[in-house]
């Protein structure tokens, strides 16, 4: 895996060459993100434009604290994500590891957040559109509208972090088995690419979901 | 229709010459332009043969002229200009129904076409108008998606669930004319499909008048209005009074002030929380699933009925 | 290029055909020129497949009443055929199969820059279409290919979701090719090869390319989202939540209608290096060419209201998408004129390849100057929705795009298979099919004018006599289609061979030998002019 | 390239501010702006986002082609919302005319706009 040989592909003609390509690809990867979540974007920015004041009430109906203490673990597990990646670019592979599974772990503290805390909390509060919706305050049935994107919204997002935490187990028993070196880093940027992109569409996805219209 | 092989349909309605006119234009832009590409193709491919198999390419080909791809730009778009506002123009027009047009309405659902007109008479998959007269048809659908088209007149609208869309037209030959379902809506769509009549105007209220229980659209809006329970909110002030509503700015809770429209009032009956108007509390419950969209539709036309009085008590 | 290696027979020679034997070879195969035969066989099998629900439509249409199916079946044969041919033949048809097979030799590469990813596209784009496949054979799909809400999502019974599954699927395989192409189009060039010395047909990938990324990815989420709608009885666009239709309308289009471009574009880059090679001249406004490739592309996303002008959408956004939308035809004149220019004091031959080139430059301009029809609002208002569409489009994805897709495959089959085709016959065959079209479509336009709604299995009587012709024309397109597919088969095995450049073409394609050795070419070349450089003898391409 | 490493310091200067930006925009959240919350909650998370990019994601160091790649995906979507609520929020207001429900008919109070019965 890391002999010399192996580090250019055979379609390459050199390490720049394949580096320029990977980020490239993995760029063009991130701008088809942009645009699957964009679509999401696209219908809530509509529905939320129509039924303005029924979103703000669906909107207070979620824990804005925990949504702001999640978006503060996300960017805590962006933050080793880089340090990872400098660690890599620097053939440190013991701080690689160790920022590696502290990203990892920090993505699981946010997905049960997410899990336990928050859906399963919203289930019993019967706010769940097709399973369990019992809400019957003002504005019922946009308020269920609203539910749907918070539940697709957030479920499509958290989809991403359990498929980036897939990545990182395979990348983390390379790493373990010296597979990266200053020469060769390539999947460990590409994934911080990733994960920092996940970070992204958390960042927007905080204030539509929860911080709508003022609270107080 | 007398020919087997029309190449036109008939122009049965005060749009249909405007946009045939157009559609004229449009050709004789295309004719031109096939023909010049087609001539020039045949032209070249038989002067520039390849005269041997070992024909040299020829030398100094031209390969750029600025003034061509200046013409062969500019050219198209001042077509295409002309084009767009002339379309755009009949199109706004026919967006707007006069004011004098007189109003039908129309559910769609799978797979046919329930009509009512403000006197109460109903048809299904049939809709008979007098001729020159603008008829401005509102239009609801139970179900899917489907279109009201009517090719004669050069009109068709699509007819959404939940929502109202209108079309109208003004007949200008009397006959039997096609009625289509233009949008694909399930099993039976290509059998959602009837006959406009256009009758002379005598003919028409003669129609009107026969098998007609005397009931309006109104009159059953009214006995819904006192049947659902409206008055008791409506006509004892708790609500608000429907007295010189329709059409009249509504302020809201939000601050917002919307007409009150056909759409308005729908939601209003359907959907009440969704925009309460100022100085009420939401308590009016959904009617949402108790209320079919024709009765919804008689329950509007009671309150249009009583437009026109400016007196603040509830039910005349 | 005379190099000896080269003059020894096919089976003497190892190339990227022989290179390995076996199924097994072929499935793991990271040889996009491999890959690309694996989309062309797929791709043929899919295209058969809607051809015989076309067939079967048009067979129908012969009475008012129907002649073979119920309405009901018929629904699902036109829901299928509309599936299957857009977004499992012509969408990957000649960005997978062509595009595939010759972006990296046209650049000089060895082989894209991710072949692995290329391969993981064809069995994604494999997955999505079997799961199509079950949509038809577990009993069908009746909502269109449009899938329009609500009724995929509350009304229709069918199997909605397995196909919405297939074309979700599907859509990542494009997604693949897009980035593929896009960063080995960028990275991968021979030295030399600079973006004015590209042949078009690599602008118009790139173009397409491009379609891919930015839309692909929108057709993606709204289906899941219908899916989503239709599996947990929501309601995303159920108007009793206050969810609206026309936003699904929206996001269908928003890739759906550039999809089109998909179809075309490519066509179009192929279009170019016909003409040019077999008038052996110059291709006239390069630079235009390749900028309208590129305006198609981005304008084309702007366009998509036009397929709702009458679907209750507001009428000022109607207003302004039909400006956007004349604003489209533009390049597209551009090109039909540069390339009637090109054949301007050429010395122009009539193989095949050509014969289809010039088919395509005739049925492309019926088809985009009836586009204009429908971007006027008032003529749309009259002939939305009815078979004046269904002519319209299908002179642009048939006439244009399976024209230009069969005048490509054609001209490249001596390079892909290293053996000539009988050209008697591929001409017969390109005449076949260019009248049988005419006489399948024309007639709609009149039918549509007439006001004859698309989508219906049974229809009043007057519109008989043109729909009879109409399916008269079908049986004579359909004969067209059979005989490529008898004698390039033929070919594979009994055709003479063709030699590296049997067209005397210019492109780096030519140069090497035919078939092509795996990693395409001996030695990289190196670019030294301008393309399609007939005003100098052929093969002047220095290899170093 | 992104071959850049980009000093330790750096990255715990933007992980601070990251994490101040979030707890202002929560704290806003409490404060009345009216249709402004929306708004200034957006401009945060545009403003952070353009932090992760820039620094984390290494596109302050990277090439031409990917800060076109991310601007042409961020075009195309504000071009996919904006003509779509360009359609949203225009519809049902037809043109200003002799119809119906229109602003027109709010200035004929007086007249019945059409008599029913």
């Amino acid at each position: 895996m890391s002999n010399s040989h192996a580090v250019v592909a055979e379609q390459f003609d050199d390490r720049a060459q394949q580096h320029e390509a990977s980020s490239l690809g993995m760029w063009i990867f991130l701008a088809t993100e942009i645009m699957f979540f964009g679509g999401l974007f696209t219908a809530y920015t509509v529905y939320r434009n129509i039924h303005t004041a029924a979103f703000e009430t669906a909107s207070h109906l979620l824990n804005a604290k925990l949504g702001a203490f999640n978006t503060a673990v996300l960017i805590c597990s962006s933050l080793t994500m880089a340090l990872a990646v400098q660690a890599a670019q620097m053939g440190k592979r013991k701080r690689l590891i160790t920022y590696l599974l502290s990203t990892m772990a920090l993505g699981l503290v946010f997905i049960y957040i997410k899990f336990i805390l928050e859906w399963h909390h919203d289930f019993l509060e019967g706010l769940a559109p097709g399973l369990h919706f019992t809400y019957a305050g003002p504005h019922a049935s946009r308020v269920e509208l609203f539910f749907c994107f918070y539940f697709i919204m957030t479920g499509v997002h958290a989809l991403h972090m359990i498929v980036g935490e897939g990545v990182m187990t395979v990348l983390l028993v390379m790493a373990w088995r010296g597979a990266f070196s200053q020469e060769r880093y390539n999947p460990i940027e590409m994934m911080g690419l990733y994960w920092h992109f996940v970070d992204i569409v958390w960042i927007f996805l905080f204030p539509l979901l929860y911080l709508l219209g003022a609270r107080f | 229709m007398p020919h087997a092989f029309p190449l036109f349909p008939v122009q049965a309605s005060s749009a249909a010459p405007g946009v045939d006119q157009l559609f004229y234009f449009l050709i004789a832009v295309s004719v031109f332009f096939s023909a010049l590409i087609f001539l020039l193709i045949f032209y070249f491919a038989i002067k520039y043969r390849r005269r041997s198999k070992d024909e040299a390419p020829p030398k100094n080909q031209v390969t750029n002229s600025i003034q061509l791809e200046v013409l062969w730009t500019v050219i198209p778009m001042v077509l295409v200009a002309v084009m767009y506002f002339w379309g755009a123009d009949i199109f706004v027009r026919d967006a707007r129904p006069p004011r004098n047009a007189t109003e039908v309405f129309v559910v769609g659902k799978q797979w046919m076409w329930q009509i009512e007109h403000t006197n109460g008479k109903r048809e299904i998959n049939a809709l008979h108008i007098p001729v020159d007269q603008p008829i401005k048809l509102t239009m609801t659908s139970q179900d899917v998606i489907h279109d009201f088209s009517v090719p004669a007149f050069r009109m068709k609208n699509d007819v959404l669930p939940d929502r109202y869309t209108t079309e109208w037209f003004k007949a200008t030959r009397t006959g039997k004319f096609h009625l289509f379902c233009d949008q694909y809506c399930g099993m039976g769509h290509s059998l959602m499909r009837g006959w406009v009549y256009v009758m002379k105007p005598e003919d028409y209220e003669r129609w009107l008048r026969s098998d007609v229980t005397g009931i309006t659209m109104a009159d059953q809006g009214e006995t819904l209005y006192h049947n659902l329970g409206c008055i008791t909110c409506h006509g004892t002030g708790k609500g608000p009074a429907f007295a010189g509503l329709y059409g009249k700015p509504v302020k809201l809770s939000d601050g917002q002030t919307v007409v009150a429209n056909d759409a308005y009032l729908r939601e209003s009956i359907l959907y009440p929380t969704a925009q309460i108007v100022n100085g009420y509390s939401p308590i009016m419950p959904t009617f949402k699933g108790q209320v079919s969209e024709d009765q919804v539709l008689q329950l509007i036309a009671y309150i249009k009925s009583l437009g026109s009085t400016e007196s603040n008590t509830g039910a005349p | 290029m005379s190099s000896p290696e080269v003059e020894l027979p096919i089976e003497s020679r190892v190339h990227y055909l022989n290179a390995g034997y076996g199924i097994k070879s072929w499935l793991l195969t990271t040889d996009h020129k491999r890959i690309g035969l694996m989309y062309l066989v797929s791709i043929t099998f899919f295209f058969c497949f809607g051809g015989i629900a076309a067939t079967l439509m048009r067979l129908n249409l012969l009475e008012p009443q129907g002649l073979l199916v119920e309405p009901e079946t018929y629904n699902k044969l036109f829901s299928m055929h509309g599936i299957i041919m857009v977004f499992f033949f012509l969408i990957p048809s000649i960005p997978a199969v062509l595009g595939n097979f010759l972006i990296p030799m046209m650049i000089g590469a060895r082989d894209v820059a991710f072949p692995r990813l290329n391969l993981l596209s064809w069995y994604v784009f494999m997955t999505g279409g079997l799961l199509a496949l079950y949509a038809v054979i577990a009993g069908g799909v009746d909502t269109g290919w449009t899938f329009y809400t609500p009724l995929s999502t509350a009304y229709s019974n069918t199997h909605v979701m397995a196909a919405a599954a297939g074309v979700f699927i599907a859509g990542f395989s494009s997604i693949l090719t897009g980035m593929n192409f896009v960063v080995t189009i960028h990275k991968m060039r021979a030295p030399g090869l600079s973006w004015f010395r590209l042949p078009l047909f690599i602008w118009a990938m790139y173009a397409t390319s491009i379609i891919f990324i930015l839309g692909t990815p929108v057709i993606a989420i709204s289906l899941a989202l219908v899916g989503l709608e239709r599996w947990f009885h929501v309601g995303i666009f159920d108007p009793a939540l206050g969810g609206d239709p026309l936003l699904f309308q929206h996001m269908f289009w928003f890739y759906s209608h550039p999809a089109v471009y998909v179809m075309i574009l490519p066509s179009m880059g192929v279009i170019s290096e016909l003409v040019t090679a077999f008038s052996k001249k110059k291709i006239f406004g390069y630079h235009f060419i390749a900028f309208s490739s590129i305006a198609i592309a981005a304008i084309g996303f702007l366009v998509w209201g036009h397929h709702m002008f009458i679907s209750g959408q507001s009428i000022y956004a109607g207003l302004v998408f039909s400006a956007l939308s004349f604003a489209v035809a533009i390049p597209s004149a551009i090109k039909v004129f540069n390339w009637t220019a090109t054949l301007y004091k050429g010395s122009i031959s009539y193989e095949a390849p050509m014969l289809y080139a010039l088919g395509f430059i005739g049925l492309f301009t019926i088809g985009g100057l009836t586009g204009l029809f429908l971007a006027t609002l008032a003529v749309d208002q009259h002939v939305h929705d009815t078979y004046f569409v269904v002519a319209h489009f299908h002179y642009i994805m048939v006439g244009g795009a399976v024209m230009g897709y069969l005048g490509g495959i054609h001209y490249w089959w001596p390079k892909i298979s290293g053996r000539l085709y009988p050209d008697g016959w591929a001409r017969v065959a390109a005449i076949i099919i260019f009248v049988g079209f005419n006489l399948t479509f024309f007639p709609q336009f009149i039918l549509g004018y007439l006001g004859m709604p698309r989508r219906y299995a049974v229809y009043p009587a007057e519109f008989h006599t043109l729909n009879v012709v109409s399916t008269a024309g079908a049986s004579i397109l359909g004969l067209g289609y059979v005989i490529p597919l008898v004698y390039l088969i033929w070919s594979m095995r009994y055709g003479p061979e063709a030699g590296p450049n049997p067209w005397h073409a210019t492109g780096l394609e030519w140069t090497t030998a035919s078939p092509p050795p795996t990693h395409n070419f001996e030695e990289t070349p190196v670019v030294t002019e301008e393309p399609y450089a007939y005003d100098r003898l052929a093969e002047e391409i220095q290899v170093v | 390239m992104s071959e850049h490493i980009a000093p330790k310091k750096l990255y715990f200067f933007v992980f601070a501010s990251l994490l101040v930006l979030t707890l202002l925009t929560w704290q806003i959240a409490y404060v009345d702006l009216g249709q402004w919350n929306i708004v200034v909650a957006l401009a945060i998370a545009v403003g952070k986002a353009s932090l992760v990019a820039m620094f984390f994601m290494h596109l302050r160091w990277s090439g031409s082609m990917m800060r076109i790649v991310v601007c042409a995906a961020v075009f195309w979507l504000a071009i996919m919302i904006t003509l779509t609520l360009g359609d949203v929020l225009t519809r049902g207001r037809v043109v200003p005319s002799q119809g119906w429900h229109t602003s027109a008919a709010i200035l004929h109070t007086a007249a019945p706009a059409n008599q029913q019965r």
